[in-house]
């Protein structure tokens, strides 16, 4: 077990490399470049030009890239040319928003996802299989910042159920400990806070389901019904065991495997989906920091950020794997 | 003896009543299974009328669907007037009063064409970076394992990344054009084609059939190409169908994060969509007929794409 | 009157879009309590098929099933399933062919054993692990307790179908049904499984319905045999009867198609022509007729029923049966070169 | 001199792990030192229980896995020396049937396709016609009508696709062919078509054959020399008959006694030899003996410390067992309680 | 809309404006963006203000204030009694202490990304660092009195006394200043690092009717608190001010209307009339910007014809894009300047739609078969631009029906867009700018006073006119010479002015609203709750 950890992740290390290159010969292609985004409709070349000196832009790639390289070793990963500030701070601020978000939307889509899709597999051609299925067919189809769109105008401004934007009452004061604002309520026993946090986290993680729910219900459903098939399951039902027995630790404990390596696999596209979400209801996470990032040719930001979530995404890969081999004892021998 | 002749000839007509008839390789096989498919016969329904509509669009089309001038005054997007449907203009007139009919006609050829080259340029190159990995491996020796390492290691680089933040990042190098939404949505799909492939070759690859044609005295290369490809190609295809699907709703968000092609001269539903949700309160369906055109223009590719799937699936057939 | 009793047990699978299939055409046999009843045929004959009927496991939806399967008074066919799921695993028990995809791959063998007694047996926690182990024990597993926390990938096939023959054997169920139980397996793992099921049927006179394509298997186990052929049993006797004057010609054949080991070399097999696929339907006459080498124009002309054609207790569904000369009681060694086979009709 | 010789033949798979790059950390001694010959136009038989090394060892012959070590001579040229070209070259006189009749078929050719593909391979046939003239009557030998030319495997039943597969490498007219298991996925009704078509066509065309199977009877059957394989090794070899008639090796007498006979008066008055547990992996191979973990008739001494040769006992017979001779003359009897003779008495019909 | 209370925190006297984007620091005077100052403006005041609703320069914390003859001397008399956030005293020192230490900046500071402003009213610094630097117009700052500043310079300018008004140049308290001066920017790596005072509450100390309490980046909000000790007499309606940053316009739009904040600027103006329905309230602010379609004739040579520029200016359809994309309150520009500005003229060349005009102007000038290349910013607003790539297409769609193609060039806003205007590597784009005080300079001395890229034209007769102008240090004098550049401007037509519209601001309906004014300089100290 430990073996595979450090294995993965010593093979990280060509790969982040790797990415660090093309990300720097990315953002150089970029047009334009940090000084316009700085001064807006004042800059003139002249401006630009002194700005980009003292930046050190105007060096070689090369020469940038050593010192890229070098901060790096420092664990410096340099400033944001938007904000001023380390994109290390930037990235401890946006992290937990998106972390929260995405953590809420997995959730909910694994506690919907799972039961539909077993359920949806025992009936199979039943009116719930049925609309399962073209629900989650649909929720593959439905651009997610359409729905986040049409959820925030349906729930927060016709209805008022849920708050608009952001992820916390603005005004509110909440003491900040991790920075999981409803972790960070139960912390500090503010559970008017964390409540606040929950309802704020409603319609983004929702949007933010749509995806990963159908693909689990669709996952869960196939899985369930190959696995319904399988001699084991027969073998369960021969020993006269209760249904309750045969679902739980026969049927579904092996159902759930490709579906759980499937959650891993999806925590990446849960970021793109982050990207649009976030800029919906501006709650201020990784995905619309990096998107105006892009915008502003925010270099350091982006190189960074694209880093973290590279090794974010291998982590969660590599967690999602050790907790697959905790559920399926036959990979348990690596 | 009349007998025997008549026995044969009996046994003869009642092992005929038994007697599938068939002639088919796989492919005619799973067609017919597809077309026994309700799924698939939905999804084909709705890609035909999409397709007959992006290819007639320009005949159909009443009006030009650039021209602003005709009902110029008529639409006040700053005092919030919009027309609606009547009779000269089905579907209203959009924001700047142009003909929303027509856009729509045009904008799903428009539609059509991002989903298609995106898919064929991720295609091509997917599969030719997973065929060259997989044929590699088949063809085995150490050089093969590293090159087939080394190009993993990159396919793993790419897929570390949220597939729109590539996206992104490409039409931000690009600058906005249709043309860069296309390469932006193609590259995007390129990992996925190529692991696809590369894993179907490789599990092709460790197939009897392969032994045999080896112990045939068959070339390597020949094996690769002719053999564990072509059999290796049915989920790529099966991919290509749904990416179709994708890219449509990706070209869509990247057209709502502002990188699409919002050039009136075309017309594209995802431009069409992420411009009109800025009138969604006052004129809402300006962005429910594009939302929609690209919600049942997916569903279409994904249900052809499923019922593909499973019609190809190796475990159905007999 | 017999432990469980088949009579006409007819299923019929019909899938969406495509042609119904009668996988099993009318199957009647008996098996006593203490008795090994064997049951032989090719592949696709509808073995596996009758017994899941019988144990209730076939699927609600797309199947039909006639007749009657009395166990102890009841109509298994027509039980309820909670009912049936009472009797499955404490009266009624199974072995399946693969025993590496008939057990869980990830809950350890020791819970897939104690699941069994704790439904119905009552016992929970320390006396469920003690009886698992014993169970474990009792069919020849080598160091049980440590065993039982195993999972089944960690266990070699004979060991997995010793563990799959304990959770049968758990609740000393008076009927078990062992489809295959040696298949997967190789001959000399196959020798222990035979023998240790054997032992079992011994001394807890269990009654055993064997399910085989493997005569061999069939002739040193089995009490009574029936032979399937396309849905419907063909032959039925006593072991040694069969196996000394095989009535119908696809038992026959059957027999002429084995190689046998105790055979001497040189002599040629007598296949059966053309394969399970090239029948007829029973309605129309004898599904063997296609690859029968004496049928008639009777053949093709109704179902032949299940006669008695030579001795009382043989039973056979021939309309020109195989004859053979009388033997004393048994017969020798290499006794099927002796057959002799008389055409009968031409 | 024989057609084919093998001479040592070693093949062990690397086991392969590592923290950063892999590194071979065991093997699999999948055929670990065999030696067998097999006379031109013959038969050789090889039994073994799954995973002995049958299969490996097969494919060992073609190169189709890398031979450690050891020689593979073919009519007078070692192919384990051979370079790649030359070896593909050589395969046209050596061909293979497989198991899985299926599996072995390419789903997307038809059979033309599939028969054609050799001799494509091979330059055999000037033109299109000739090929589809030698492959009409390889499938008129093998039994398959001629319209199966342009159906696809899978429209096929088993045993005619096994047809096919012999068809396939009946055409380009080889000396030698494998069959590895041929008929182990065959009902037995089409077993025996398929082992009756074997033996007439080596009849008819004098081939000779490398027959892979875990079954005795059909080994013995059509073999005209048997080897017995036990983890990755040759235990006992010789002729069919003298080996049912005295088999040396205790493995061998196992597995004998273990095969069931389709008679009820054989059966139940046969003597059955029990062995206790399975196969040891052949990655951990035991030492000495590989058989004596499970011999019934172990020894104190030798067994369990030197790997015993295979020694000529006459007659062709080969046995690789220390004691073979004592256990043949009963000098050696077989530890108690592991052996039951079978005594299920007759019960009467019901 | 019942959820605003619990909005309103624990007192629910609490106002949250949404504003467009976040500001870059608390130190108005590293910045020179409106979203920076916009929160630092309730914090920070300047020795000279606007008059609350218009442009007029009225007394700040210099109750009034002159200068000598030349323009080089200005005298501010300070108010009594003003107290910063941290306590100490406004004095003449005190003003002084911030003008000196501006005037010593050093290192990245230096930089125009920190002291854009400093740099366009006074020049350079003490000692300048780059050659790119101008060479500094202030000479010095002197404490005549305990309550007396004079203020000198080299040479008069425009820029004064209206610079003077800069919430860039806003009055901090001498404390504060002496924390400044122990951090600094850096500018290592590749991007500027603002010092830590400026991005955190605590340290930054202004007279203003709020003090900065907060700022949350994580929720990009910043808070700030009714400020007791303020001079005015009039002190903060409400006890909490936060500004929440929702970058997305409809965003800010749904926040409203969910009641989840009390107002929101930049509104779009095809949202102005749905929210009246609802009962919120738009005020409609004072023009005081410009919007334009410029031409760079070094990106396509047609443009140097006059007659191409007058094709099309003829071609575009003005008043439609005033009446159907703009804001109530919009008209149509005939200058480079709103006629809000002193220096506005009646009398300059206009140019009426008229598609044969253009087309007999192209066919005049051979350019009949015209393609241009017109770039065209996506993903923005910009107050005196509020839907560009919808004006685009209307503009498109105008010049084509002249008879010129037109390839469309989307780019992003900043800094794809930005650079390639300032480049002119653009032969058509749009832009705009929002004056920053009432002096014409500020407009059209922007853009033509010299060479620019952006427009590629070398023409004396404007550059003198706007020169003329800029060196005239009396008012009267120089409006008029404004005219004049003015006329001359739109006879050489360098490109279309096409609208001065008023940015809208939206407010719920439970609250009294700021004066709005048309630089955009609310005082949000005037809001109330009903
Ligand atoms: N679920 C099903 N749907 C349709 N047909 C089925 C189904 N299950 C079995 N059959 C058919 O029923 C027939 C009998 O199948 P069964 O599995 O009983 O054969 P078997 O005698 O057990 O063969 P084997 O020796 O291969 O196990 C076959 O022809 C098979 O195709
Ligand atoms: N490519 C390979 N890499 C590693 N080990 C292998 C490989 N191929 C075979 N083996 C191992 O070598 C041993 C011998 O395998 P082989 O297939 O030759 O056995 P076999 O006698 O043919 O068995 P079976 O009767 O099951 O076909 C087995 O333990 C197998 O797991
Ligand atoms: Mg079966
Ligand atoms: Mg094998």
């Amino acid at each position: 077990m430990l073996r595979l950890v450090v294995r993965r992740l010593l093979q990280l290390i060509p790969t982040l490399l790797g990415l660090s290159v093309l990300l720097f010969v990315w953002v150089r292609l970029l047009p334009g470049g940090p000084a316009a985004a700085l001064l807006g409709e004042r800059a003139t070349a002249a401006d630009k030009a002194q700005i980009e000196r003292a930046l050190g832009l105007d060096q070689p790639l090369w020469v940038q890239y050593g010192r890229f390289l070098e901060r790096l070793g420092r664990l410096d990963l340099g400033t944001s040319t938007q904000t001023g500030q380390p994109v290390w701070d930037e990235f401890t601020r946006a992290f937990p928003a998106t972390v929260e978000l995405g953590v809420t939307a997995i959730l909910m889509a694994v506690a919907v996802g799972i039961p539909l899709g077993y359920f949806a597999a025992r009936r199979r051609g039943s009116w719930l299989d049925v609309s399962a299925v073209s629900g989650s067919l649909l929720g593959i189809c439905i651009p997610v910042f359409f729905l986040a769109y049409l959820l925030k105008a349906l729930f927060a401004v016709q209805l008022g159920w849920f708050p608009a934007f952001g992820r916390q009452t603005t005004g509110l004061d909440a003491t900040e400990v991790t920075g999981f604002y409803v972790l960070d309520g139960i912390l500090t026993g503010e559970f008017d806070a964390s409540w606040d946090a929950v309802q704020h986290l409603v319609l983004p993680a929702m949007a933010l389901a749509s995806i990963p729910l159908a693909i689990i219900v669709r996952m869960t459903r196939a899985s369930v019904l190959e696995v319904l098939g399988e001699d084991y399951v027969r073998t369960a039902e021969s020993k006269g065991l209760k249904q309750s027995v045969v679902r739980g630790r026969h049927v579904l404990r092996n159902a759930l495997l490709p579906v759980v390596t499937a959650i891993g696999l999806l925590t990446g596209g849960l970021l793109s989906g982050a990207v649009l979400t976030e800029s919906v209801f501006a709650f201020g996470g990784i995905g619309s920091f990096i998107k105006t990032a892009i915008d502003q040719r925010d270099y350091p930001v982006l190189v960074g950020f694209i880093m973290f979530i590279a090794l974010a995404y291998v982590i969660i890969n590599l967690l999602v794997d050790l907790a697959y081999s905790l559920i399926d004892p036959r990979v348990r021998v690596h | 003896m009349s007998t025997k002749t008549d026995k044969i000839d009996r046994l003869a007509e009642l092992t005929a009543s038994r007697e599938t008839t068939t002639g088919n390789s796989l492919w005619v096989e799973a067609m017919r299974r597809l077309r026994r498919s309700k799924m698939a016969l939905i999804g084909g329904v709705i890609i035909g009328a999409f397709v007959l509509l992006a290819i007639l669009g320009p005949w159909i089309a009443p009006y030009d669907p650039t021209d602003t001038h005709t009902w110029r005054g008529e639409v006040l997007t700053n005092q919030n007037i919009f027309v609606g449907p009547r009779a000269e203009n089905w579907l209203g007139l959009d924001h700047l009063a142009r003909d929303e009919f027509s856009r729509m006609l045009i904008g799903a050829r428009q539609t059509l064409l991002v989903g298609i080259v995106a898919t064929l340029l991720g295609f091509t190159v997917g599969a030719l970076i997973g065929g060259a990995s997989g044929a590699a491996l088949t063809l085995g020796g150490a050089a093969g394992k590293r090159f087939d390492t080394v190009v993993m290691r990159f396919i793993d680089m790419m897929l570390a990344l949220p597939s729109l933040l590539l996206a992104v990042s490409i039409a931000a190098v690009l600058g906005q054009s249709l043309t860069t939404v296309m390469i932006a949505v193609g590259v995007v799909q390129v990992p996925i084609f190529a692991r696809l492939l590369r894993g179907a070759m490789l599990a092709q690859g460790g197939s009897d059939y392969v032994l045999a044609a080896q112990s045939l005295g068959v070339r390597k290369r020949r094996i690769a190409l002719g053999h564990v490809l072509p059999n290796s190609l049915s989920p790529v295809i099966v991919q290509s169908t749904l990416s179709l699907a994708t890219a449509i709703i990706e070209a869509a968000a990247l057209s709502y994060l502002g990188l699409g092609n919002p050039d009136a001269s075309e017309p594209e539903w995802g431009v069409m969509l992420a411009q009109a949700q800025g009138y969604f309160d006052s004129a809402p369906m300006l962005a429910v007929y594009p939302a929609l055109g690209i919600i049942i223009t997916a569903l279409g590719f994904t249900l052809l794409g499923e019922a593909m799937r499973e019609a190809l699936d190796p475990k159905l057939r007999s | 009157m017999p432990l469980l009793s088949v009579d006409e047990l007819t299923i019929t699978f019909s899938g969406r879009g495509s042609r119904d299939v009668q996988a099993v055409a009318g199957v009647s046999f008996d098996v006593d309590q203490g008795q090994v009843v064997g049951l032989v045929g090719e592949s696709g004959c509808g073995k596996s098929v009758t017994s899941l009927a019988l144990m209730g496991l076939l699927p609600s939806r797309g199947v039909t099933i006639g007749g009657r399967a009395d166990y102890d008074g009841t109509d298994l066919l027509r039980l309820s399933t909670a009912r049936m799921r009472d009797l499955r695993g404490s009266q009624l028990a199974m072995i399946f062919q693969d025993p590496l995809s008939s057990l869980n791959p990830v809950v350890p063998i020791g819970v897939q054993v104690t699941e069994i007694l704790k439904r119905h047996r009552g016992m929970k926690g320390e006396p469920a692990r003690k009886e698992a182990a014993h169970l474990l024990d009792r069919v020849g597993i080598p160091d049980p307790t440590r065993r039982l926390k195993e999972y089944p990938h960690q266990l070699s096939g004979g060991m997995r179908q010793r563990a799959l023959i304990a959770m049968a054997v758990a609740c000393a169920p008076r009927l078990l049904i062992a489809d295959e139980p040696t298949t997967a397996l190789d001959v000399t793992i196959q020798a222990q499984i035979l023998e240790l099921l054997k032992e079992l049927v011994d001394e807890e006179g269990t009654a055993l319905l064997m399910i085989t394509h493997d005569l061999g298997v069939v002739a040193g186990l089995c009490d009574q045999v029936n032979v399937l052929y396309a849905g419907k049993v063909v032959e039925s006797a006593a072991r040694r009867p069969l196996f000394a004057a095989p009535t119908h010609p696809y038992a026959h054949g059957l027999l002429g198609s084995i190689p046998r080991l105790d055979a001497p070399r040189g002599e040629p097999l007598r296949p059966i022509r053309g394969s399970i696929n090239d029948r007829i339907d029973w309605a129309d006459g004898c599904a063997f007729a296609p690859r029968c080498d004496s049928y008639t124009m009777e053949c093709l002309t109704g179902t032949p029923q299940l006669t008695e054609p030579h001795t009382p207790g043989h039973l056979a569904r021939c309309v020109n049966p195989v004859k053979h000369e009388m033997h004393g009681d048994g017969g020798d060694h290499g006794n099927t070169a002796d057959l002799k086979k008389t055409e009968a009709g031409s | 001199m024989s057609l084919l010789e093998l001479d040592d033949v070693k093949v062990h798979f690397p086991v392969k792990r590592g923290v950063f790059f892999d590194r071979t950390v065991g093997h699999v001694y999948a055929v670990d030192g065999v030696s067998l010959s097999v006379e031109a136009g013959q038969t050789y038989g090889l039994v073994g229980e799954s995973g002995c090394g049958k299969t490996t060892l097969g494919r060992a012959v073609l190169r189709l896995v890398d031979i450690t070590s050891g020689g593979v001579v073919f009519d007078g040229t070692d192919l384990a020396a051979l370079p790649g070209e030359e070896m593909r070259r050589a395969r046209r006189r050596l061909q293979m049937v497989f198991q899985d009749p299926l599996g072995s078929l390419d789903p997307r050719q038809n059979i033309e396709s599939i028969l054609t593909e050799g001799m494509t391979a091979h330059g055999i046939g000037a033109d299109a016609g000739e090929r589809r003239k030698r492959i009409l009557d390889i499938l008129a030998k093998v039994g398959l009508p001629a319209n199966a030319l342009s159906r696809y495997p899978h429209e096929f039943s088993g045993g005619q696709r096994q047809r096919i597969g012999i068809a396939r490498a009946l055409v380009l007219e080889p000396d030698v062919i494998i069959c590895d298991e041929p008929v182990s996925a065959l009902d037995v009704s089409i077993q025996a078509q398929v082992l009756n078509l074997l033996e007439e066509l080596q009849e008819s065309m004098g081939l000779t054959y490398l027959v892979i199977a875990h079954d005795l009877a059909v080994v013995r059957h059509i073999s005209d020399v048997i080897g017995v394989m036990y983890l990755g090794s040759l235990v006992e070899e010789a002729p069919s008959d003298l080996l049912y008639a005295e088999p040396r090796h205790p493995y061998t007498r196992a597995l004998m006694s273990a095969v069931p006979v389709p008679d009820p008066v054989v059966e139940d008055g046969r003597e059955r030899i029990l062995l206790t547990g399975d196969l040891p992996s052949p990655a951990d191979p035991p030492t000495g003996c590989r058989f004596h973990t499970r011999c019934p008739w172990k020894q104190e001494t030798l067994c369990a410390t030197e790997r015993p040769a295979l020694r000529d006992v006459g007659d062709g017979h080969r046995v690789a067992c220390h004691y073979a001779a004592e256990i043949a003359d009963g000098t050696i009897t077989r530890a108690a309680g592991e052996a039951s003779p079978a005594s299920t008495p007759e019960t009467s019909p019901v | 809309s019942e959820r605003d209370d619990d909005g309103g925190g624990e007192g629910g006297d609490t106002f949250v404006f949404g504003a467009p984007g976040d500001p870059g620091s608390l130190d108005p005077a590293l910045a020179s963006d409106g979203e920076t100052f916009r929160v630092t403006r309730q914090a920070f005041e300047a020795l000279i203000e606007h008059e609350p609703g218009g442009s007029e320069l009225v007394g700040g914390l210099a109750e009034s204030w002159e200068s000598n003859e030349a323009g080089t001397e200005w005298t501010f008399n300070l108010r009594e009694g003003v107290t910063f956030h941290d306590g100490e005293k406004l004095t003449a020192e005190a003003v002084c202490a911030n003008y000196d230490y501006w005037f010593n900046w050093t290192g990245t500071y230096q930089n125009k990304a920190i002291s854009y402003y400093w740099q366009t009213v006074f020049g350079g610094f003490a000692k300048n660092e780059s050659k790119d630097t101008a060479e500094p117009n202030y000479k010095g700052c002197a404490a005549q009195d305990e309550l007396t500043a004079v203020i000198s310079v080299n040479e008069a300018s425009a820029n004064l006394p209206g610079g003077f008004s800069l919430q860039a140049l806003a009055i901090h308290s001498p404390k504060a200043i002496a924390e400044y001066k122990k951090e600094s920017a850096t500018g290592e790596g590749d991007a500027l690092t603002y010092p830590k005072y400026s991005q955190e509450a605590g340290t930054v100390a202004g007279t203003g009717p709020f003090k900065i309490a907060e700022w949350d980046k994580g929720n990009q909000e910043v808070t700030l608190e009714r400020f007791d000790d303020y001079w005015g007499e009039e002190k903060a309606g409400v006890e909490k001010l936060v500004f929440r940053t929702i970058s997305e316009e409809n965003a800010r739009r749904q926040a409203l209307e969910a009641g989840n904040i009390d107002g929101y600027d930049l509104v779009a103006p095809s949202d102005v009339e749905g929210l009246k329905d609802k009962g919120f309230q738009v005020p409609v602010r004072g023009v005081f910007n410009i919007f334009y379609l410029g031409m760079s004739q070094g990106a396509n040579e047609a443009l140097e014809k006059k007659e191409v520029r007058q094709a099309i200016t003829h071609a575009i359809d003005r008043d439609n894009l005033v009446n159907t994309q703009l804001p109530e309150g919009g008209v149509v520009a005939t200058q480079f300047m709103p006629d809000t500005v002193d220096g506005f003229s009646e009398g300059v060349a206009t140019y009426d739609f008229s598609t044969d005009k253009a087309k007999d102007l192209l066919a005049d000038a051979g350019e009949s078969k015209l393609s241009v290349d017109f770039c065209y910013p996506t993903e923005v607003t910009r107050p005196y631009m509020p839907a560009p790539a919808d004006m685009f297409e209307l503009m498109k769609a105008d010049l084509e029906k002249a008879g010129i193609t037109v390839n469309p060039k989307p780019m992003k806003w900043a800094p794809d867009y930005l650079d390639a205007t300032e480049n002119g590597s653009c032969a058509l784009h749009m832009l705009g700018w929002t004056g920053d005080f009432n002096d014409g300079y500020n407009f059209i001395g922007t853009w033509f006073s010299g060479f620019d890229a952006q427009w590629g034209f070398r023409e004396d007769a404007v550059f003198d006119a706007v020169k003329a102008a800029e060196s005239e240090p009396d008012v009267a004098q120089r409006v008029e010479l404004y005219k004049k550049a003015n006329e001359a401007i739109m006879e050489y037509v360098p490109g279309v002015p096409i609208s001065s519209s008023p940015p809208s601001i939206a407010f719920s309906d439970k609250v009294n609203p700021p004066e709005v004014s048309p630089l955009t300089q609310e005082n949000f100290a005037e809001v109330s709750f009903k």
